[in-house]
């Protein structure tokens, strides 16, 4: 499927995203409530089948948290990027992806271990590299360890 | 004093002899109780640790490097320096380990592997017992060291302790029965238990050429056997260092550690020295019928030279499975013995008992 | 200081074995720790083989070794292993247990000594000799007199048995709804 | 009178021991919990983190030459693989096109990185079956390519050889008769391989059918490199998104179905071959230039977002970059091929025993520091 096939498919199901093009990938952008009903979608129909996440990335846009999924179909070899961002940085809960991709079970640990986001329905949601008692979430941008970060 | 390198039984007839003649049976009897012990205390040893010499030298050259090189000519003494590394260092104290057993485990094991030393004839009356039942109590002694492996496991109350003394039982029960069925494949060849009539027996040819090839097939399974029961790659399940660490003496350490360790490689000794007498005719040359030029010419070999370079021989196959095999699951093992091994073993001591009740000779 | 140096190496042998037979026996049964108990038997197992070579009985003494010492502690130690945690200990022993075991084993040392003392030692003017493994052999596998072939036969059968029930026994259930 | 002696029923019992973080079969600090019903493994749960550094955000605070430092620390037997990675999005960011004579460098250097890698996996995995002698041949020929990198690079773990725009520096001038006495030398030594371990019936029948894997299972969990190609995922990335030379030169991509232990064994011994295949098409035929491209020495990303995947040796790795336009990366994200590996484990050792355990991590060949970062 071309990138036009794939954009007119994700505006068929979301209306309101927001569909970029750059030089690699489709990168779409849906609002957090969507994200599943899109992925589970575009997972199962039979003419996109994109049954590999070969990335999941916890990302801190400073005014939001989002997640960035890389999509690809083993099958027709095309590549789609979903996002989703919650603006909640408090409380951040994504819908998980696990079910539909088994190996988002521990990428998405890994995004609550470093950004803090929590993801609805996940099975074992607890920190994977620190330690349960870590205070913070290390890789977002308003991350404060005067010992260890120097800013320079 | 009246020494023989081919017959020693003029010679330990002096000493005992000499002994009793010169202080009372009490004395004389104190004193070859001591001598006995110490000639086998050194010999075990010196045995032990050269046997670990010889194991570091031979997977050396199997896995292109040179093993020990530095501590005396070719490493020479590398493992005695290692001995007295051993002796002096600190025996770790476990907190939870049940101690007195935990400190009885190594010498039970140490002292089943030298109560089998004492019915191995070495040469023509170099005997320490000559047991008329010998081959049955080498088997009896032998079964007896699991007891130490089992108590050393689960003492250390260590969870991979406890599976290798698991293991190493269910693994040391089994093969026992294949060892035993072997040795007994021999037995009904040579009508006696008895060692040196076995050796004896065995002067006109060895009963592996002798015994047809039950006697071959009897030899490679004791071989086999053997080896899993002295928990040996590729059986060294018990000690699995890539699963278990080190299994049943992960909790050990210092001279405890070293007795399981020298335990290991006499109980390699043993087998290979039972293997040598029982079916490479122990210390008797290499005789054939009919050859007589050549059978005279053996003889001048002296006995302990046979007797030690036929274990040597049989120790090498040992390492050399180990350095070559990846080790078995303890399932396959099990396997193994149960459906292989003990089947073939049943069937090999009939083929043997028609054999010997038919009275076919090779020669 | 005479006395003992007039000692025959028997004696000393048969001295220093009885001394660890009891003194482990009682070990056995007063430790509180079940595996020490089973370490505990088997010394005074391997005691007493000690003794039947001693006797120059070395037949009987292998199967001692084999059967009590390699076989049937190995089991024990093997089932405690399975089932029992380091920690685990049994419980005190109450008093009228003590009270009933001290009895019962007066009565038994009682017996014991009075039959040892009723008994009639007769002096034995033969020579210590082996008993040739092959006269076992044969008297084992015999049916004519002194033959014990039957009760070999009948022991096999029962061993057979108690193995195939093992089998049965340790052989997963698959199917539970039968 | 009660003897208190607790039967517990061993058949419903688990019992759980700590695999790690000191242990000789999870090559480095990687922690398994594993619950045990008697030898069986039921549940195997791995804890990671004893040596997370943090290299994501360290890279926030480093421009992108120094990132290329980073990445080697990551899957340090694949560290040239990585290198690639952070280099190619950059330039693919830049527009930059880099000379033939790096292209053709960069994948002998690749290929000769795989090889090393699948010696070293070769060495542990025939020790984590028991045979210990694999570790020393595997170690005395990777000895080999190590000293092709010394001699070219100066390094032999930790390369850092590529740099955005080209390479640190050129190559020795002996790289070219090394490598291909190399390759001469290990057509004939790798045969020996065969013969030691993979004819071995014991090594087979613990490996055959053991730490199954499904083609779905194996999508569906990312299980890339030459561990997914054993269940028959057809994940190389050489042929599937080339990078390099690779969609010049001939070569196949490795593929067994049978999804277990002994199948991904098959397919690096296979790569092995097939990376010999790769080098001595291209050694021949390095064209003469530049071995790099003049880089501005503050190098900024335009705003936007790159992605570069590569075949490492243990998997797909991929570098997911995020410019604010800046000299330092917003964001930038790796994804590490043996922590999707590792997050197949519980399913791939379920219901086997620990020996089992053991070979499936060996067959995996995971390496700690690239699934903690």
């Amino acid at each position: 499927m071309t990138n036009e096939q794939l954009k007119e498919k994700v505006i068929a199901i979301v209306p309101n995203a927001e569909v970029k093009e750059n030089k690699q990938y489709l990168i779409v952008t849906v609002p957090q409530n969507k994200l599943y009903t899109l992925a589970k979608t575009f997972k199962e129909s039979e003419d996109t089948a994109f049954d590999y996440l070969f990335c999941l990335s916890g990302m801190d846009w400073g005014d939001s948290l989002g997640v960035v999924y890389h999509l690809e179909s083993t099958k027709y070899h095309h590549c789609i990027v979903l996002k989703t961002k919650t603006t909640n940085r408090e409380n951040p809960v994504l819908d998980t992806v696990c079910d539909l991709w088994k190996t988002a079970e521990f990428l998405e640990r890994e995004v609550f271990d470093l950004f803090g986001i929590n993801f609805k329905n996940h099975p074992d949601m607890r920190r994977i590299f620190l330690e349960e008692n870590w205070q913070g979430y290390p890789l977002r941008k308003d991350y404060v360890d005067e010992i260890n970060i120097v800013e320079r | 004093m009246p020494f023989n390198i081919y017959d020693f039984t003029s010679f330990t007839q002096w000493i005992d002899k000499s002994l009793y003649d010169s202080c009372t049976p009490f004395w004389a009897m104190i004193w070859e109780m001591s001598i006995i012990g110490v000639v086998f205390l050194a010999f075990y040893a010196v045995v032990g640790l050269y046997l670990v010499y010889a194991e570091r030298k031979i997977c050396g050259f199997i896995q292109c490097r040179v093993g020990p090189n530095r501590v005396g000519p070719y490493g020479f003494f590398q493992t005695i320096a290692d001995l007295i590394k051993l002796l002096m260092k600190e025996l770790i104290y476990i907190k939870n380990a049940d101690k007195v057993l935990f400190n009885i485990a190594p010498f039970i094991v140490i002292i089943t592997s030298f109560l089998a030393i004492a019915a191995i004839p070495f040469a023509k009356g170099l005997h320490a017992i000559d047991f008329d039942i010998g081959v049955f109590y080498l088997m009896a002694v032998s079964s007896m060291g699991v007891i130490g492996l089992l108590l050393a496991g689960w003492s250390s109350n260590n969870k991979y302790s406890l599976i290798g003394a698991m293991r190493s039982g269910a693994q040391i029960v089994s093969y026992e029965l294949s060892v035993g069925l072997s040795l007994v494949t021999i037995v009904v060849l040579a009508g006696t238990m008895q060692l040196s009539q076995i050796v004896e027996l065995q002067r006109d040819g060895w009963f592996i050429f002798k015994g047809h090839i039950p006697a071959f097939i009897a030899f490679i399974i004791f071989i086999t056997a053997g080896i899993a029961e002295t928990n040996r790659g590729p059986f060294d399940l018990a000690e699995a260092e890539s699963e278990l660490t080190a299994g049943y003496h992960t909790e050990y350490s210092g001279i405890k550690f070293a007795f399981f360790f020298l335990a290991e490689y006499m109980n390699m000794f043993i087998i290979a020295s039972i293997a040598a007498t029982v079916f490479w005719g122990g210390w008797m040359p290499l005789h054939f019928p009919g050859l007589e030029n050549f059978n005279h010419f053996m003889d001048f070999i002296p006995p302990f030279i046979w007797y030690i370079g036929k274990t040597a021989v049989i120790i090498f196959i040992m390492m050399w499975f180990k350095w070559t095999f990846p080790r078995l699951r303890i399932d396959q093992l099990l396997n193994l013995e149960w459906k292989y091994l003990l089947p073939i073993n049943l069937f090999n001591v009939l083929l043997m008992a028609f054999i010997v009740l038919k009275g076919w000779e090779l020669f | 200081m005479e006395k003992i140096l007039a000692l025959t190496s028997n004696q000393i042998m048969f001295i220093i074995f009885s001394a660890v037979i009891v003194m482990f026996s009682i070990l056995t049964v007063t430790t509180r720790r079940i595996l020490r108990a089973a370490t505990y038997l088997l010394f005074v197992l391997v005691s007493t083989s000690g003794i039947y070579f001693m006797l120059q009985y070395q037949f009987l003494a292998a199967v001692q070794l084999t059967l009590y010492a390699g076989g049937i502690v190995v089991l024990i130690i093997f089932s405690i292993l399975l089932t029992s945690h380091i920690n685990q200990k049994f419980e005190a022993v109450s008093w009228k247990t003590i009270a009933f075991g001290t009895i019962a084993s007066i009565l038994g040392i009682v017996v014991c000594i009075t039959s040892i003392l009723q008994f009639q030692f007769k002096a034995s003017t033969l020579a210590i000799q082996e008993i040739n493994m092959k006269i076992i052999g044969r008297s084992l596998l015999n049916y004519g007199e002194n033959g014990f072939v039957l009760p070999f036969e009948v022991i096999s059968i029962l061993l057979l048995a108690a193995m195939i029930a093992a089998i049965i026994i340790a052989k997963k259930v698959k199917d539970t709804k039968i | 009178m009660t003897v208190k002696l607790q039967i517990k029923n061993l058949e419903e019992q688990e019992y759980t021991i700590n695999m790690g973080p000191q242990h000789p079969s999870t090559h480095g600090v990687l922690r398994l919990v594993v619950s045990l019903k008697g030898e069986i493994v039921k549940n195997v749960q791995p804890h990671c983190g004893y040596i997370h550094r943090g290299i994501e955000k360290m890279c926030e605070k480093l421009t992108y030459q120094q990132i290329i430092h980073l990445t080697d620390r990551l899957d340090y037997l694949s560290a040239l693989i990585s290198n690639e990675a952070v280099c190619i999005a950059v330039e693919e960011a830049l527009e930059v096109e880099v000379p033939e004579r790096v292209k053709y460098i960069r994948t002998i250097m690749d290929e000769l990185t795989r090889i090393a890698s699948h010696q070293l996996w070769w060495c542990s995995f025939g020790m984590d079956l028991g045979g210990l002698t694999c570790f020393f041949y595997g170690l005395r020929d990777r000895e080999k390519i190590l000293d092709i990198f010394e001699e070219s690079i100066g390094g032999r773990l930790i390369l850092s050889y590529y740099t955005p725009g080209g390479l640190m520096n050129d190559i020795h001038p002996n790289f070219k008769q090394r490598v291909k006495d190399f390759i001469k030398y290990f057509r004939k030594i790798l045969p020996e391989y065969d013969q030691l371990l993979t004819g071995n019936v014991i090594m087979q029948e613990r490996t055959k059918g053991i730490g199954l894997i499904s083609k779905e299972d194996a999508i569906s969990f990312g299980f890339t490199g030459p561990s997914g190609r054993g269940s028959g995922f057809s994940c190389d990335l050489r042929k599937q998104h080339p990078y390099g030379m690779y969609s010049k030169v001939d070569f196949k991509e490795v593929l067994y179905t049978e999804g277990d232990t002994f199948a991904r064994y098959k397919v690096r011994i296979a790569e092995m071959w097939e990376s010999m295949k790769i080098i001595e098409q291209l050694i021949d035929n390095i064209p003469e230039g530049p071995y790099s491209v003049k880089m501005k020495p503050i190098i900024k990303l335009p705003e936007g977002e790159y992605y570069q995947r590569v075949e490492g040796c243990r998997g797909e790795f991929g570098v997911y970059i995020e410019s604010r336009g800046e000299k330092f990366p917003y964001r930038l994200k790796l994804r590490s091929p043996n922590f999707s590996n590792l997050s197949a484990l519980n399913t791939l050792s379920k219901d086997q025993k620990i020996a089992d355990l053991v070979a499936i991590g060996g067959s995996l060949d995971y390496i700690i520091p690239d699934i903690d970062r």
